[in-house]
């Protein structure tokens, strides 16, 4: 049987390309039908901000976030201790078509994948 | 005076605490790319008072609100800030 | 067991891809299998045919060769990060027009299908870190 | 039950402090390259009881004296500790 | 004012050279002069030919290219941390006999001592992390 | 006349190439007549405790570190705070040829140069 997968996204979106790179792959998994769940932690609760890149010549990150819920993926999985750590009210996350997720206990989450793709 | 440029977000790598453990009053602080997210929340980060500004193009790319201490600046200004000091020392990753 | 490796990491850039090394040997002389190596962010450097380290560094693109010689390693380069970062197979030079190529002999380029199909089907996956 | 592995140095950067806020009891712990400098003072970094592992030969690179609640081991017992463990998450940079 | 701009990161990994190039043009559009950029550690990859990224993503090469020709700028990359990273002029891939080269036009490779000898001489040296 | 430069080393040895190539780039400064200062701050410190890399296939950032004093480089600051939040006792640095400055305040002492490379 498929082994189930979680992409675990840590980094802030464009001061490195391993958000953009993550963000990708987890496409990528969906479109092969090896749908991941997602887990946005430590500062890769930052991509989750709205974003307008335009002025440092970049595209939004926001908007392959906004592709998951067409790929299959419904549920985004927020560390609330990490927004809360970055003065992110949890009420202000949001994404269409996609239901946030907070987790007050991330490991007994992450136990239960079979595979973890860090990010 | 020494110009500070950091560009690692403040919870993500220690050059924010770093740069702060150097920082003489007198002294500016640039912060750039990731590091703007500590300019949403000034005193939380223990930022110094006055001579903090904040690339304004990577705090609208991120979504920051830049706090009323932090001041917003252009490359130009950047530039100018660098004129008006010396040395220039950047802590990153 | 089959095992999946991810490297992250550029060769003499960080650690990782040399730590990735050391674990593959360990995995393939206790009788593991590895399923793939996926080389993806800048761990897709590791598959220059032009990397040239001083005499006295490890040669971390011959170990790769050697081992995907003796063991049939499945080394797979991940086009898109490969593309952005300048690593290019001779038909992909022709493809974008560019001068030359640089992937190494053994290396093989593919899309991230490659990735999620290695993680669904290995036993076990690891990240080797940038 | 997971293997969590990290590699980077307990003050350098935010990945052991990330780790630790998702380690349960029973979990697996693996410090490799610069977050072997975490296994010379466990308790300070807040290291979890029992199930801390170091890679002995990044600790030797580094002249990192191992204490006695972390156990060294080589390459071939951290291919043992992930037939033993699922998940094995890595947490970088 | 004379700068020197050290660059440490490559193009697509991190932001760092993408950074630079927003200070060059900036300093430059206000009379200052850029004495040289450097271009060190995994900055090296910004000289590289064979960068492809996507339509939708800058062409960050074009645009050091694009400088160096209105501004005669000095784009030396480090040939030690060059080496180590598969990045290659004509001459440096004869004579260590690698199958191709990938330094891309506009772009010196030199040694260290330029790095030294810019520090001297600038007024201001400032760095742009990887 | 020429800028008086600083040269500050600020990551562990061997997990990325900083630390090595940082030192290449002083040792290269000092071949060219422009002796720079070097300063060991954060995680730099770490450069300074004994190695024994051979287990990892690498050289000794050790040894070029022992050639600094050969290229005129005969003080070695190390930031004080740094090393004791390392738990690194000041006594414990040693470098032969070289004398270890320990700084309680590196601020003050940065802001005197002309230039500074960050490594």
């Amino acid at each position: 049987m498929a082994k189930s997968i979680l992409a675990l996204c840590r980094h802030a979106p464009y001061g490195n390309a391993l958000a953009r790179e993550g963000l990708e792959a987890i496409l990528a998994c969906a479109a092969m039908d090896q749908v991941p769940s997602v887990l946005f932690s430590g500062d890769g609760v930052y991509q989750l901000l709205e974003q307008d890149p335009v002025a440092i010549n970049e595209k939004s990150l926001r908007r392959n976030l906004q592709a998951l819920p067409m790929f299959g993926i419904e549920h985004i999985h927020v560390c609330r201790k990490s927004a809360d750590a970055r003065g992110i009210a949890a009420d202000t996350l949001q994404l269409a078509g996609a239901e946030i997720v907070l987790l007050a206990d991330t490991g007994p989450f992450i136990r239960g994948f079979d595979q973890v793709l860090s990010f | 005076m020494t110009l500070h440029i950091i560009n690692q977000s403040p919870l993500g790598g220690s050059a924010l605490q770093d740069c702060l453990g150097s920082f003489v009053e007198g002294d500016a602080l640039l912060l750039i790319e990731d590091a703007v997210y500590a300019a949403a929340s000034p005193a939380e980060h223990k930022l110094p008072q006055g001579q903090v500004f904040a690339l304004a193009a990577d705090a609208q790319a991120r979504g920051v609100t830049l706090a009323q201490a932090v001041t917003g600046i252009d490359e130009t200004a950047w530039v100018d800030l660098c004129v008006a000091h010396t040395p220039i020392v950047s802590w990153f990753r | 067991m089959q095992f999946t490796l991810v490297v992250y990491g550029a060769p003499h850039s960080s650690e990782g891809a040399a730590t990735a090394l050391r674990f593959a040997r360990a995995a393939l002389a206790t009788g593991h299998s590895i399923y793939r190596v996926f080389f993806y962010a800048d761990g897709v450097h590791n598959g220059s045919a032009l990397a040239a380290p001083p005499q006295d560094e490890q040669d971390l693109l011959g170990q790769w060769q050697s081992l995907q010689q003796s063991h049939a390693l499945d080394l797979t380069v991940c086009i898109a990060a490969a593309q952005r970062r300048g690593l290019l197979s001779e038909s992909e030079a022709n493809r974008l027009e560019k001068p030359s190529a640089n992937l190494a002999d053994g290396f093989t380029l593919a899309g991230l299908g490659q990735l999620a199909e290695a993680a669904a089907v290995s036993d076990r996956l690891i990240s080797f870190g940038g």
